[in-house]
């Protein structure tokens, strides 16, 4: 099919005369992924926690403020939700703080906006674990804390939560997962992680193959990195007598 | 810089419609041949042999590990020929749109045969070898006694499925195919609307989708009582 | 018709079965007794071919179980099988339940495998209930269905592991009383029970397992009034009481 | 006289492709104004479009087929090298630019335009070249060699600036409009074709010294010379003849589709240099 | 110490209390009988402010439930409650389970926590478990450490809801001694049981309910020896079968 097969280009300095080479360029693409996976989860599951309690408060007000937030956030596409956070809400803030958002180095920009997109998409669906791993918990787990005299905040926080989050622990890190591979539609606003790297090897090297391949790799070894870290913490985390310990 | 100008809105229609005509279609043939192949996949999984099992295995921990965008520039950037050579397209036919659907059928099928597997799994032996002792073969135990339970049991977590792809099917705007998303982006980019295409967008792909939620529910809630 | 040749079975590193070996005659019907665990169940779907075995040899009318040119299917066509919980397919009514396998299996047109079907549910005095999903009847119901559905196929030896163990005692007598009707109409039947009344009536004889491995055979008088092991002798007894 | 020599020669390469399937398919840009991009009816059309639509007739005669199809792809910058190597494409003249790193991969043909890599800003800004960038925020396409030149350049001479890269001329100016980049810089010819799109066009401005010339080539198959040479030879009739130069006042210095807007973009000295010595040599 | 003065409580349209009245002293025993469903873990539960009432009143010490100046989590904690399933937090050892109510809702810091949690883990014979988690006790073990856990917080009066009905037989005898310590000790309880044999040996009182209402409420020798209502009678005589 007349393709000039070229690993070498890898090791080749780039040609913006940046001192990179360009397996450097994907290495920090690497990097950027991994960075962007780990804070979006992080935001998702301070999000997805606030709005799960709201979500099982006994309040029909806190319930439906939760409930309106996962409508929003999980039935509008992340693509879209990126745009959003990206084009629109500058715009829709005052026009001083709006600039002031412009006006941030483009590429912190694109990384707070992406943190931001991916972590209040994933914490709508962890929303949901919270919500579900609370209700399945036995009533009196509640009665009990509230019979020793716990507040509502000090229940949700001691007894509640701990007991919610041991159960939700499979889904919470099959979430990191999904994020690391959510992160990639960063790209489409301009954050040269992984995938952002593949595309511009090609325009800059003309040796699709060689780049694709490599970021290729590069997501299934941090897929699996990311399944061996799962492990690790849900057998740390695994309380003894409890969930087949 | 909000308000929507429905004039030009209207004025664009055609594109509009064009794009709405793209994002059904590959939601369509990505539930359709999601679900054909992600049926094979979970027989495969649940097949006697060994071989056919890693397939299916190592088939769906790839597409599972390789981001959608990802998948969508492969098949779109790197291998078009090869698509052209498999489907005999002719030359003139958008290579894009072929992409797209390629991509979303593999992805697709590796997630409906988890689904599809959980289902056949989730069924007790006693079915299995009920069948068997009817005399059924392999294949028309699965055809007429396993998959169709399965099916039925996994349809709410499917057709939740189904609009996470009609969700989904937006990612083609990175292989500049114009789907709904794609061309009302573009004509905010015009006409200087972007603001307002993108919440116009947005308030589409909701309404859509806390729509099916809502249907799913419903179904799910009347097939329980 | 059947016959096991010391058959040996493990399920991974547990051994199930021992060295097992019985012989069924035409018409003839077997008991199957046995303490939880013994090995009757795993017996039984040996000779259906639903489960692999690792030393010994299934015969059928003479036929090994391992020869080339059996199919199991077919195999299996040919000796009908009757589960503990019934095992009815719920996505299909029980008319459904009793056509699928005559129309697929055995290529019978849909009017055909309606008409026998219709005749078995007869038998089982279950007409009535043709058009019901499984899940809308009894469980004794239930079973009656799974009988006739086995009937459907023109089985040569029915096979039956626990039938009513399942059911509620007010039901256990209605199927019962079908698979006595079967036994007195000379069906050759290999079944696994722990009902002792309805073996006295229908048995020819009686085989008595433990731990896996066969420990007495016995016709069934000999084997009620005077079982010859202390095993047998104490299982008998624990069930009398 | 010059063609029949050629018409003697066994067809090969991609003519004889195209001559046995009956069928050529060409590539074309979506929205790169004025060259190649959407008129109102969704039909490529442009300068590029132009030439292309003469190259087609030549082939035509060529082969003696005046009925053959044309089909037409769309293409961007990311796939337009795998889709001529994967066969999908037979040729595109669109706004490629011919350089070293491309030559490995595919064969240029006489260069059809030459342009300058500049800056549009916004009037108010008053910015006039590349120096008034310094620890500005400025934007250029992804994978152009604007954008290498503009990170060379940012980081040759420590000026600070943060470089956005857009995946497309509409983003880019996108970026320029709403504020979030004081400069684009890209190719003069399609800057003034992305000015031309906006309602306040008069507030912006084409400036600063042009960083490179670069010379637009047709892309062929590596190794195809007899479409090459067809190519080469029309393009050259061409501009000698002073065709071309009709072709450009239609598109730069004229009302242009879909909305009646006028370029006004002069015919600059790498073009009439062209003009008068048709090559199909790399700019630097 | 507690009184309950004509309370009603509907679960939306169900009443599932009607118009109960009963006045405890301080270190009284009463024990709260009668068939399931008739509302005594209800009425428990709302002693305790864990269920909402519409009508009647609810006073400890002299002090309304509804008086504006009452803070729910304090008004429960100065009334321990032992539950049918124990409810420990299975996320925490037996000594989290018996510290945290301490500190986070007494304060208290950690030191004295722990020391005054190991007495009463001594107490109810259970220190050698203190780093155990619950998952790890026994049925009657565990309702040993909520009795521990409840009394950790220093409470006035200890409810208990059926507190052993979901041991096993040879595990009820050791919870009903911690209990009957308890009230030799003085503590004020309120009791619903079905230990009857438990309830005439430590019980000053009974109150028998039936169907959400206050049937009988007696001295405990009167109650067994000579129940007053027909319900009461029925209900001992199933009982003591
Ligand atoms: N699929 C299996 N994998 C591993 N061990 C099995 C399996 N099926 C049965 N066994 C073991 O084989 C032994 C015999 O089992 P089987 O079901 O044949 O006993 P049974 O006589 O039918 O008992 P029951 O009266 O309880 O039905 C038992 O110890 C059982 O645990
Ligand atoms: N949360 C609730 N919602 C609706 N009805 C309830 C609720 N809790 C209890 N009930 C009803 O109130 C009535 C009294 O229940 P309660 O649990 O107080 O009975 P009990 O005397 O403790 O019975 P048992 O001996 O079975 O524990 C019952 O009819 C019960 O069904
Ligand atoms: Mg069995
Ligand atoms: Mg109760």
């Amino acid at each position: 099919m007349g393709y000039n097969w070229n690993w070498g280009v890898l090791l080749q300095p780039v040609a913006t005369g940046e001192g990179a080479t360009y397996l450097g360029w994907i290495l920090h693409g690497l990097l950027l992924t991994a960075a962007l996976t780990l804070a979006a989860w992080l935001l998702a599951l301070l999000v997805g926690t606030a709005f799960g309690i709201l979500r099982a408060w006994p309040s029909r007000l806190c319930d439906a403020i939760g409930a309106t937030y996962v409508s929003l956030f999980r039935n509008v596409p992340l693509i879209v939700q990126f745009f959003i956070w990206f084009f629109v809400v500058p715009e829709v803030l005052p026009t001083a703080i709006g600039d002031w958002i412009k006006s941030i180095t483009p590429s912190t920009q694109v990384f707070v906006v992406s943190v931001l997109a991916l972590g209040f998409f994933t914490g709508a669906r962890i929303c949901e674990q919270v919500r579900a791993g609370i209700a399945a918990l036995p009533p009196g787990q509640l009665q009990a804390a509230q019979a020793l005299g716990f507040r509502l905040p000090q229940t949700f926080r001691h007894i509640l939560l701990p007991q919610c989050f041991r159960r939700i622990l499979p889904p919470l890190t099959s979430e990191f997962l999904i994020i690391s591979k959510n992160s990639a539609v960063a790209s489409t606003i301009g954050l040269l992680e992984l995938s952002g790297q593949a595309r511009q090897l090609v325009d800059f090297t003309a040796q699709p193959y060689e780049s694709f391949i490599v970021v290729t790799l590069a997501y299934i070894g941090l897929n699996i990195v990311i399944l061996r870290l799962m492990e690790w913490i849900q057998r740390r985390i695994r309380l003894p007598g409890m969930m087949g310990a | 810089m909000f308000a929507l100008e429905w004039d030009t809105i209207l004025a664009a229609r055609s594109i509009i419609g064009a794009g709405i005509a793209v994002t059904l279609q590959v939601t369509l043939v990505a539930i359709v041949g999601g679900i054909a192949g992600g049926t094979v996949l979970a027989m495969l999984a649940v097949s006697g042999s060994r071989p056919l099992q890693l397939f299916s295995k190592y088939y769906v921990a790839l597409f599972r590990a390789v981001p959608l965008v990802m998948l969508l520039l492969w098949f779109f950037l790197i291998v078009p020929q090869i698509l052209r050579a498999v489907f005999g397209l002719s030359p003139s036919v958008d290579i894009r749109l072929v992409s797209a659907m390629v991509a979303f059928v593999l992805l697709e099928s590796a997630f409906f045969a988890e689904i599809i597997r959980a289902g056949i799994i989730g069924l007790s032996k006693g079915q299995f070898h009920a069948a068997a002792a009817l005399g059924m073969t392999r294949y028309q135990s699965m055809r007429y006694i396993i998959l169709p339970q399965a099916f039925r049991a996994m349809l709410p977590i499917m057709m939740t499925q189904c609009i996470v792809i009609f969700q989904d099917t937006s990612l083609v705007y990175v292989i500049s195919l114009g789907d709904f998303f794609r061309n009302t982006v573009s004509i905010g980019e015009r006409d200087g609307t972007l603001v307002p295409m993108l919440l116009l967008a947005g308030a589409v792909y909701w309404a859509i989708c806390s729509g099916l939620s809502g249907l799913v529910r419903f179904l799910q809630n009347r097939t329980a009582s | 018709m059947i016959a096991l040749k010391n058959v040996s079975k493990w399920y991974e590193d547990f051994q199930a079965l021992h060295d097992c070996s019985v012989a069924v005659e035409k018409g003839e019907v077997v008991i199957f007794c046995g303490p939880s665990g013994s090995g009757k169940s795993t017996l039984i779907k040996l000779i259906n071919g639903l489960e692999d075995f690792q030393k010994g040899d299934i015969l059928f009318k003479g036929k090994s179980i391992r020869d080339r040119d059996v199919r199991l299917p077919e195999w299996r066509r040919r000796i009908g099988m009757v589960f503990q919980h019934f095992e009815l397919f719920p996505h299909l009514s029980v008319l459904g339940n009793l056509t699928i396998a005559q129309q697929k299996v055995l290529k019978r047109d849909a009017a055909e495998a309606e008409h026998k079907a219709m005749a078995l549910l007869d038998r089982v005095g279950l007409r009535a209930h043709a058009g019901k999903y499984p899940s809308q009847l009894s469980g004794g119901q239930q079973q009656r269905v799974a009988i006739a559905r086995s009937l459907s196929m023109d089985p040569e030896v029915m096979l039956f592991d626990e039938p009513t163990s399942a059911l509620d005692p007010e039901m256990i007598s209605e199927v019962l009383a079908v698979m006595v009707e079967l036994a007195q109409e000379g069906m050759t039947m290999l079944c696994v029970t722990h009902e002792m009344g309805f073996a006295r009536q229908v048995a020819d004889r009686v085989v008595f397992m433990d731990a896996g491995t066969i420990v007495e055979t016995a016709g069934a008088e000999a084997f009620f009034s005077a079982p010859q092991s202390d095993r047998a002798r104490d299982f008998l007894g624990r069930l009398l009481l | 006289p010059v063609a029949a020599s050629g018409q003697n020669a066994p067809l090969d390469g991609t003519l004889k492709k195209i001559a046995d399937d009956g069928v050529v398919v060409i590539g074309y840009r979506e929205a790169s104004i004025p060259f190649s991009y959407y008129d109102d009816a969704k039909n490529p059309v442009g300068y590029s479009m132009d030439l292309t639509a003469i190259i087609l007739d030549r082939i035509k005669a060529k082969l003696g087929k005046p009925d053959l199809q044309v089909r037409k792809l769309p293409i961007t910058s990311q796939n337009r090298i795998s889709l001529l190597q994967n066969g999908t494409i037979d040729f595109e003249c669109t706004t490629t630019t011919h350089n070293a790193s491309r030559e490995q991969q595919v064969d240029f043909s006489n260069t059809f335009f030459a342009i300058g890599t500049r800056l549009l800003t916004r009037k108010s800004t008053g910015i006039t070249d590349f120096p008034d960038l310094k620890g500005q925020n400025v934007v250029v396409g992804a994978g152009t060699t604007s954008e290498i030149l503009l990170r060379k350049m940012n980081a040759d001479q420590g000026m600070g600036m943060n470089i956005i890269s857009a995946k497309d001329h509409a983003e880019s100016f996108l970026m320029l409009s709403t504020g979030r980049a004081k400069a684009m810089m890209m190719d003069d010819a399609l800057l003034a074709g992305e000015r031309a799109k906006t309602k306040d066009a008069s507030e912006f401005i084409i400036t600063g010294t042009p960083q490179s010339r670069e010379a637009y080539g047709c892309m062929v198959r590596k190794g195809d010379a007899q479409l090459k040479k067809l190519l080469d030879e029309t393009l050259a009739e061409l501009q000698t003849s002073g065709k071309a130069v009709a072709i450009y006042d239609k598109w730069f210095r004229s009302p242009i589709p879909p909305r009646g807007l006028n370029l006004d973009f002069a015919l600059s000295d790498d073009m009439k240099a062209l003009f008068a010595a048709p090559n199909d040599k790399i700019l630097n």
